[in-house]
């Protein structure tokens, strides 16, 4: 009973909460917009180094956001692994015995690399980029992992830790490099500027492809934890 | 005053009053006990050298100290040094060893505060001794600390501090009033402060729980008997008196006239003199009956007070008088209190001049010719004489007078009959004896130095008294020898029956 | 120079994050150490450079506002970073110290703590609408991996619970920047604030404050969104504990406090303001009161935490419809109490930790005659606690003294009552702890005195949360420094 | 109403349906799929409502994108803790208390 | 000059460094400890010396410093200050050396005298506080340090009082920063200043400044214990003798009476406390705690808590004699701020003495103790007698100044009071001296320890025997230069002139 009307009552608040935004958005949506944004970008397009605007804005205009990003992703790789158990990664539990996805397998893990390279070169001018083919790499990864094919680079040592770091770390030489250059952190050369983009996106694309693999791979079934300060056990 | 008698001065109270030190420092029983009736020399010194007048200002001390001795404050001070001396000696011989240096620790703060508040002049010093002088007296009275004593101490220290109290707001009003901590300045501002009554009243009070006023005496007759005999001696012959010099050094005397504080006073003095005479000849133990007789004659003076309040042109002659009683009195009182400590000598020729000694004082009180007592009372009839006063219950204090006589007497007799019963023979410390011949002799001598021309009231020579005079002083004296003699008879016949 | 130690500031806790990834503890521990001397000793540059020649704006890759990203580099903000510099850098070597070197998990330790400061420092700075997201979203992401550290099953549901708290707060916020993009166009707060000054509030724009204020009042824990950080900050280990009570929290206030200072005026009003400090008040009473009813030690340091947030968000109100004076001293009060609550609670949680170690149970009960060893931890603690009571000397009184003035100023004068009855309650559950150290029972004879440095670290925060009241004037002084381009977006 | 404001408001929906999701599930993947159908709706609105008047703007694509790395990451991890706290407490909400006592009170 | 405006930093820092100090020492270095709390006692009573010597003589000391927006931190030593800390320069020296000697085997002596000198620097800063604000700064460090001390034996009793001692302190603590921060809102920082500022103020005014009067009385009255805030102060006589004397006589009701002096005097000033009525009801209030106190002293039968009702009724003294409108009266309740101090922790001292010595703790346990312990009975005899106001000690000079100073501004009711409380407090005091002096010892004793040659530890006998001594000398010798009464005089004399 008092389940239901709790449930009901944060339906209707819910439902409430909908419409006040749809109110506010359709009231914003009459409003006339102060500033143009995409008429700017256009115009520095030039200076960017890429073509894509989306790729522009990405890790030119914006890049601050995504080396966080980038951050982000690393965090979540690392605290994924800080739970994998170090020992087995060829867990029988973890392996599908299905012969189907064995088989598909062989055509397909070329295939997906192939598809990665390409989304990651298209991503200069068109939809693409390092994150779409990090997934795709990603998800060759898992099918792999799936098919029990051993991936030892995925234990957690040191070589995956490098892995998890290159893109990120890549990056961030490339920020600082550009601050030691003089200006602002970040701030690339405009005449290097399409270099440093591929270059920045072609090693994201493989931490990405890391990251993600890894917290797949990495099972929680580690046994060892840490007591809780001054608890009983 | 001169650098000596400044200094005499300053060791006449502060001998006494560091005395006690010694006891804490430990030094021996035997030292301590020895040096009790030497402790008021200094002050005796001083009273018999320095000439009145003197002052000596003792900037730093409290509020701005000022002691010195005047013509009353002499008197007093006098008596004070004698008896304490006398009582001292006696206490020599008196002491037990059991609690001896918490009864000299007492004994010499008491005579440093008894004789402080003779010489201080200056309100805080006054007020500061008179404290003094009543807590550590509190240590006397439970001297023995058997039950009674304990419970007269309680009464005495209950009724002490309310008084003190009474005695403090008094003397705070009349400071301010005065705007000046002199005690001298402060009878002319209670006479002209709106406030007269309150103070006066404050100040009655206070001094007279010291003083033994009716109402306000209860202490006394429980106070004076528990205590040991040479404390009761200066209880009831020195410390009483502190109260009266309290009344007469802050009462508004001769400036202006009160008759109804003048009445009230008449009135209790009449009520203490005699109900005080009827209490006291019911009670069976000496001292006790002692203590009494201390009320009544404090009524008498309290009587003299009353009629100096309320008569401003007499009162100039009547505070001589005042004085004057209260050496006699307070000579005879301590002698007579000592005699209670008394042991009875064997030799029957010893023990005649013992009783003889012991009764004179007592005579002496009831107004004996050629005694001191004879002296006084005569004084005191003059100066109240109905024609020369000018007071509505003028011409009652005659008869109030003779009474009290009749009374004292009476007391007296009460004393030796009850002290017939209760003295045992045997022998007296030689100090113990010492002190109480000392005592009564000055009681006895005292009259052949007694400033006794005082205002011209008593006719010279005192030691030739006129006729008429010595029928006055004879006669209710007869009257109480006959009463005792019938009431004696008729107590006899009953019993036999 | 500033350009300099900009690009320090930024880079270096990222880079020390990456360094310590590809290490174990204890040589991340030695590198960490030497970061945490580098980063302290930028901010301290940062902080005297602005302290000298006032703020600045800092567009990131030479692109300024709207189409880059900038940052706001102000007295606030650097007055902030060094905070940080300063509590994280305790942190930092506490946790050196504290945590066991042994346990392999615990190498990511350090990679989550240098995330965390990046994330912290970019929030301080940070200017741009969807910066500031991505900057929370690195904070939390991070503090929840530090809970989560080799926990047990109820940390892992404490870090779960934070997780869900701090993504959904996180959503929240999006959806207002969202509407605020819809709306004007650019994700430049300054920028919004210029246009606001000068033109009519556009409609909708009061849902999308809502919403940000409202996801971050969630991630800060404000009542009655509170319950997700008591689990959270009791069982992390206390180093964590301390830099998540002492500073991510304040992460997500701020930028809800700079959205109300700068956006609050045309677009709220003054019913969300007095609710908004209704809230902060029954968090004040609430959180106090649960404080005084924990038997854990760590837990009642956790809800004290709920209570002194409370205090903050007292700014909301006495900040609105305000005369120009009381404004700035609610102002002023808020950053001190940011200030000496972050260097106070992160020395209790240090504290808290030390007398765990030392007495083996993280029982309130187990203190019982903790006092007759002299911990100094127990002292740290203690002057922690006299801030947190806000009694003078402290950073925390004068926070208090100026909010009192502020709601005395503005007339409204029942936040006076909750500040001073905030103070009480407060009182009341210190002197518990107090009072159990103080008991002398006979059970007591096992008792671990902690390595020095650890004792000492929570010490000098104590000390500088005490001292802090004491030289408020300077610390507000660098705060109110005007910009150098003053309306620079 | 153009096709982005449709976007948008669809986006709000999403935004509810999530946020009622969250609110009322209790296992906690599903709790986690509710955040990501907020999250989904929230980029809605985020790509939409701006393009509804500018037409396409590639900043809000972006960071839209930023935001879908973000969501992953936080995804993923919350799916780590939910394993691993699966197969340490063998329970799948968090209403019920854990087998490690946690003591005090909330 | 430079040197001087440290002074009163000096002043504060010697004591405030030696709780440092001591903290870090260990439990065991006793020589070390006493020497360091000795040593800076000694340094501080030179200090407040030559501070007071410098008053006297018109030097000015003072330190000031911006601590926030509007605020200043003000340290100055004027009269009044140096009243304040030279008893509490003083009787901290005594007591330290009583500590000593009573704690002697006691567990947590570090953290004891720590705390003990941490609570004197809190009195200290109080007394050198130039404002409001910084004095609630020590004030409010004063009920920290005390906690403590409070709760020092850690018994069940102890801790029990220590809550109600911090319930009570802290909410008036509470109470009196309100007040602050108001009066501060109203009319902007004011320092302490000889004749206040309120002389001419803002008839609209009037309202607000009337209710913070009160407020700041209520905040400070729980300090001083005024009826109806003394609940504290009874239970906290639990702590070790040494603490109960400072608590008494020094440091926290005398805080709480000296903050009402400050407030009266130098922040309303005393004729516009006057004009705005405020003073009546105060010294209304005053006299019935006076009363009160002494009317609940009477039925105890734990010495200590006899002893701490007392204080109840003693110190509001202090606000009664403040609260006679003129010169006079002022001085009787200035003085008496050290006059109660010295008496009380005579009174206190013995009390510990009897209860370290010979394990006595009930007043019917008492009988016969002079004659086993004199000196201390002696001492307690005169502290006793100070307190019923018997001439010439102390308490004398108060009660005497104080009734001159009634009547001076017309207020005659108060000697009723003067009398009706000396009354209640010879019903209490003088049994116990009769017990002490006049009667038989009861066989052994409770608890009896054995010193060498004296009493009891030269430790515990040297200091009520010195207090007791100060009890007779600032009595008698109360028109000399420097004496408490001359300088109240003096005090008084400068904020009366101004």
């Amino acid at each position: 009973m008092i389940q239901a009307l709790r449930i009901s009552a944060i339906a209707i608040a819910c439902l409430m909460f909908v419409a006040g935004l749809a109110a506010s958005i359709w009231a914003i949506a009459g409003n006339p917009l102060p500033e143009s944004l995409p008429q700017l970008l256009s115009e520095n397009m030039s200076r960017s180094g890429v073509e894509h605007p989306v790729t522009a804005v990405l890790l030119n205009f914006r890049s601050y956001d995504t080396l966080l990003e980038i951050g982000v992703l690393v965090i979540a790789g690392i605290a994924g692994i800080s739970m994998a158990k170090t020992t087995s990664l060829e867990d029988p539990e973890l392996r599908t015995s299905d012969s189907l996805l064995y088989a598909l397998q062989r055509w397909f893990v070329p295939l997906m690399l192939v598809l990665a390279g390409y989304l990651l070169w298209a991503g200069a001018d068109r939809p693409g980029g390092a994150f779409q083919a990090g997934a795709v790499l990603a998800a060759t990864g898992v099918l792999m992992r799936l098919g029990g094919i051993p991936m030892e680079f995925i234990r957690p040592g040191l070589l995956l830790r490098l892995g998890l770091a290159l893109g990120f770390t890549v990056f961030l030489l490339v920020a600082l490099a550009s601050a030691i250059g003089g200006d602002a952190f970040l701030a690339y050369p405009p005449a290097m500027a399409k270099t440093l983009i591929v270059v920045i996106e072609s090693v994201l694309t493989l931490s990405i492809a890391m990251v993600l693999l890894a917290l797949f791979v990495s099972a929680p079934v580690n046994d060892a934890e840490d007591p809780e300060e001054g608890g009983s056990s | 005053m001169m650098a000596f008698e400044s200094f005499l001065l300053l060791l006449a109270v502060c001998v006494p009053l560091l005395y006690p030190i010694m006891a804490l420092a430990g030094g021996s029983d035997k030292v301590m006990r020895h040096a009790l009736p030497l402790l008021p020399i200094p002050a005796l010194i001083f009273v018999l050298v320095a000439q009145p007048g003197g002052q000596l200002e003792l900037p730093w001390l409290l509020n701005g100290g000022l002691w010195g001795m005047d013509e009353l404050r002499r008197l007093f001070l006098l008596l004070t040094a004698v008896l304490w001396t006398v009582a001292g000696v006696f206490a020599v011989g008196y002491l037990k060893v059991h609690h001896l240096r918490r009864f000299c620790v007492f004994w010499g703060l008491t005579l440093a505060g008894n004789l402080g508040l003779t010489v201080a002049v200056d309100i805080a010093s006054f007020y500061s001794f008179f404290a003094l002088m009543t807590f550590a007296g509190y240590g006397l009275v439970v001297h023995e600390g058997t039950e009674e004593a304990n419970r007269a101490g309680r009464v005495y220290l209950a009724m002490a501090v309310v008084g003190e109290m009474a005695i403090l707001a008094g003397l705070l009003l009349a400071s301010a009033a005065a705007d000046s901590q002199m005690l001298s300045d402060i009878p002319a501002a209670i006479a002209e402060s709106p406030q007269r009554d309150l103070m006066i009243a404050l100040l009655i009070v206070g001094f007279g729980v010291k003083a033994g006023l009716p109402l306000l005496h209860f202490w006394l007759p429980m106070a004076h008997p528990v205590a040991p005999t040479p404390a009761s001696a200066v209880l009831s012959g020195a410390m009483i008196k502190a109260g009266l010099l309290g009344w007469l050094v802050t009462l508004p005397f001769g400036d202006i006239s009160l008759p109804v504080w003048g009445t009230l006073m008449v009135v209790a003095g009449a009520v203490a003199s005699l109900g005080a005479a009827a209490l006291g000849v019911c009670q069976q133990r000496p001292k006790t009956v002692l203590a009494y007789s201390s009320i009544s004659q404090m009524g008498l003076m309290v009587l003299m007070v009353g009629a100096a309040l309320a008569d401003p042109q007499r009162a100039p002659v009547l505070l001589p008088v005042i004085a004057l009683y209260t050496l006699h009195h307070g000579l005879a009182k301590g002698s007579l209190f000592l005699s209670a400590g008394l042991l009875l000598p064997s030799a029957r020729m010893h023990r005649a001049l013992m009783w003889l000694l012991v009764a004179l004082p007592g005579l002496s009180l009831a107004g004996l010719p050629f005694t001191s007592g004879a002296l006084a009372k005569l004084a005191m009839k003059e100066a109240l004489a109905e024609d020369k006063l000018e007071f509505a219950l003028a011409g009652y204090l005659s008869p109030l007078m003779t009474a009290g006589a009749v009374a004292t007497l009476l007391l007296v007799l009460r004393y030796l009959w009850t002290l017939t019963a209760k003295l045992e023979t045997g022998r007296n410390p030689p100090m113990l004896l010492a002190g109480w011949l000392a005592a009564s002799s000055m009681s006895l001598l005292a009259f052949w130095w007694m400033p006794w021309n005082v205002e011209g009231l008593v006719k010279a020579p005192v030691w030739l008294p006129a006729l008429y005079q010595v029928w006055a002083l004879i006669w209710p004296m007869l009257v109480a020898v006959g009463i005792a003699g019938l009431t004696v008879r008729v107590t006899r016949s009953v019993k036999q029956r | 120079m500033t350009l300099w130690l900009m690009a320090g500031l930024l880079f270096t806790p990222l880079a020390w994050a990456v360094l310590t990834l590809l290490t174990d503890f204890s040589r991340g521990r030695l590198v960490s150490w030497a970061g945490i001397l580098v980063q302290v000793l930028v901010s301290l540059g940062l902080w005297l450079a602005v302290a000298r020649d006032g703020g600045f704006y800092y567009g990131l890759g030479g692109w300024d506002a709207p189409l880059g990203i900038e940052l706001r580099v102000d007295g606030l903000a650097v007055t902030f970073v060094l905070l940080t510099a300063v509590v994280a850098g305790a942190c930092g070597l506490h946790a050196g110290a504290y945590i066991d070197p042994d346990k392999p998990w615990h190498r990511y330790f350090w990679p989550l703590f240098w995330f965390l400061w990046s994330g912290l420092n970019a929030v301080w700075l940070g200017g741009d609408l969807f910066n500031l997201y991505v900057g929370l979203e690195l904070i939390s992401l991070s503090a929840v991996g530090l809970v989560a550290l080799g926990g047990q099953a109820g940390a892992l549901r404490a870090s779960l619970r934070y997780l869900l708290a701090a993504l959904l707060g996180s959503l929240a916020y999006l959806l207002g920047v969202a509407l605020i993009y819809g709306q004007f166009g650019t994700l430049s707060i300054a920028g919004v604030a210029t246009w606001l000054s000068d033109h009519p509030v556009p409609s909708g724009s009061g849902m999308a404050l809502a919403l940000m204020i409202a996801g971050l009042a969630l991630k800060t824990a404000l009542f009655p969104l509170h319950r997700w950080l008591p689990p959270a900050h009791g069982i992390a280990k206390s180093p964590v504990s301390a830099l998540l009570s002492a500073l991510v929290v304040k992460a997500s206030f701020y930028i809800a406090a700079r959205l109300w200072l700068e956006l609050g005026q045309p677009i709220g009003s003054l019913a969300a303001a007095q609710l908004i400090g209704l809230l902060g008040s029954a968090a004040v009473v609430w959180g106090s009161w649960l404080a005084c009813r924990q038997q854990r030690l760590k837990q009642v340091v956790a809800y004290s935490s709920v209570a002194q947030i409370g205090y903050l968000f007292l700014l909301f109100p006495l900040t609105f419809s305000v005369s120009e004076t009381v404004s700035l001293q609610a102002q002023q009060g808020m950053t001190l109490q940011v200030i000496s609550h972050a260097l106070a609670k992160a020395a209790m949680f240090l504290a808290a930790g030390n007398l765990i170690l030392s007495v083996g149970s993280n029982r309130v009960d187990a203190l019982a005659g903790v006092s007759r060893f002299l911990p100094f931890s127990l002292f740290s603690f203690g002057l922690a606690g006299v801030s947190l009571m806000s009694l003078p000397p402290s950073g925390g009184f004068a926070a208090k003294w100026l909010l009192l003035q502020a709601s005395l100023g503005s007339g409204q004068w029942w936040w006076v009552l909750v500040l001073l009855a905030g103070g009480l309650l407060s009182a009341a559950y210190i002197f518990r702890i107090y009072r159990a150290s103080f008991l002398e029972s006979s059970g007591t004879d096992q008792f671990f005195h902690p390595s020095r440095s650890l004792e000492v670290i929570p010490l000098i925060l104590a000390m500088l949360a005490l001292g802090l009241g004491l030289a408020s004037d300077q610390v507000l002084t660098v705060m109110a420094l005007p910009f150098e381009g003053e309306g620079a977006p | 109403m153009t096709a982005p404001l449709l976007y948008a408001l669809a986006g709000a929906l999403l935004c509810g349906l999530g946020l009622f999701g969250l609110l009322c599930l209790s296992h906690l993947l599903r709790k986690l799929l509710a955040f990501n159908v907020m999250g989904s709706g929230v980029f809605l609105v985020m790509v939409g409502l701006p393009q509804h008047q500018g037409g396409p703007d590639p900043v809000p694509q972006a960071l839209v994108l930023t935001g879908i790395v973000v969501a992953i990451a936080a995804t993923a991890l919350a799916v780590v803790l939910i394993r691993r706290y699966y197969h340490l407490s063998g329970l799948t909400t968090l209403d019920a208390e854990p087998t490690s006592r946690e003591g005090g009170q909330e | 000059m430079t040197l001087n405006m440290w002074m009163p930093l000096f002043a504060l820092m010697t004591s405030l460094m030696a709780s440092l100090v001591i903290f870090v020492l260990p439990e065991q270095g006793y020589r070390l400890r006493t020497a360091v709390n000795l040593g800076a006692a000694l340094v501080k009573l030179g200090i407040v010396a030559v501070m007071v010597w410098g008053v006297f003589h018109g030097v000015d000391y003072g330190l000031s410093f911006t601590m926030l927006p509007g605020v200043e931190f003000v340290l100055k030593a004027d009269a009044l200050s140096m009243m304040f800390a030279g008893l509490s320069a003083v009787l901290w020296f005594l007591t330290t050396i009583y500590a000593v000697g009573y704690l002697e085997d006691s567990p947590n002596r570090s953290r004891f005298f720590g705390f003990f000198s941490l609570c004197v620097a809190s009195t200290m800063g109080i007394a050198l506080a130039g404002n409001l604000f910084t004095f609630f700064l020590f004030y409010e460090m004063l009920t920290l340090a005390t906690y403590p001390l409070v709760v020092h034996r850690g018994t069940e009793q102890a801790l029990r009082a220590g809550r109600a001692y911090v319930i009570y302190t802290l909410t008036g603590g509470a109470v009196l920063l309100l007040a602050i921060a108001w009066l501060q809102g109203l009319v902007g920082d004011l320092p302490f200043r000889e004749g206040g500022h309120f002389g001419d103020a803002d008839p609209a005014l009037h309202g607000s400044l009337i209710l913070i009067f009160v407020l700041l009385i209520a905040g400070l009255g729980v300090k001083a214990a005024i009826f109806p805030l003394h609940g504290w102060l009874p239970q906290a006589m639990v702590a070790p003798a040494p603490v109960s004397a400072l608590l008494h006589a020094v440091a926290v009701v005398k805080a709480g009476a000296f903050g009402i002096v400050r407030v009266v005097y130098d922040i309303y000033g005393i004729e516009a406390s006057a004009m705005l009525g405020l003073l009546e009801p105060l010294a209304w209030l005053a006299a019935f705690t006076i009363l009160y106190g002494s009317a609940r002293a009477l039925s105890q039968v734990d010495l200590k808590r006899r002893l701490a009702f007392s204080t109840v009724s003693q110190v509001s003294y202090i606000i009664l004699g403040i609260c006679l409108f003129g010169p006079v009266g002022a001085t009787g309740g200035l003085v008496h701020l050290l006059h109660q101090g010295i008496m009380k922790i005579t009174l206190f001292f013995c009390a510990g003495n009897y209860a370290e010595t010979l394990g006595i703790h009930r007043i019917d346990e008492m009988d016969g103790a002079g004659r086993r312990m004199p000196g201390t009975s002696l001492a307690f005899t005169v502290g006793a007698f100070g307190m019923i106001g018997a001439p010439p000690l102390a308490g004398f000079i108060t009660k005497w100044t104080m009734g001159t100073g009634a009547l001076a501004s017309n207020m005659d009711w108060v000697i009723g009071v003067l009398v009706l409380s000396s009354l209640l407090n010879a019903a209490y005091f003088l049994p116990i001296l009769h017990r002490l002096w006049f009667r038989e010892p009861r066989g052994s004793w409770p608890h009896e320890r054995q010193w060498g040659r004296l009493e009891t530890s030269a430790w515990l006998f040297w200091p009520p025997m010195l207090t007791a001594a100060m009890t007779v000398l600032v009595g008698v010798l109360a028109s000399l230069p420097f004496s408490p009464l001359s300088w109240a005089e003096l005090v008084v004399l400068r904020a009366y002139s101004s």
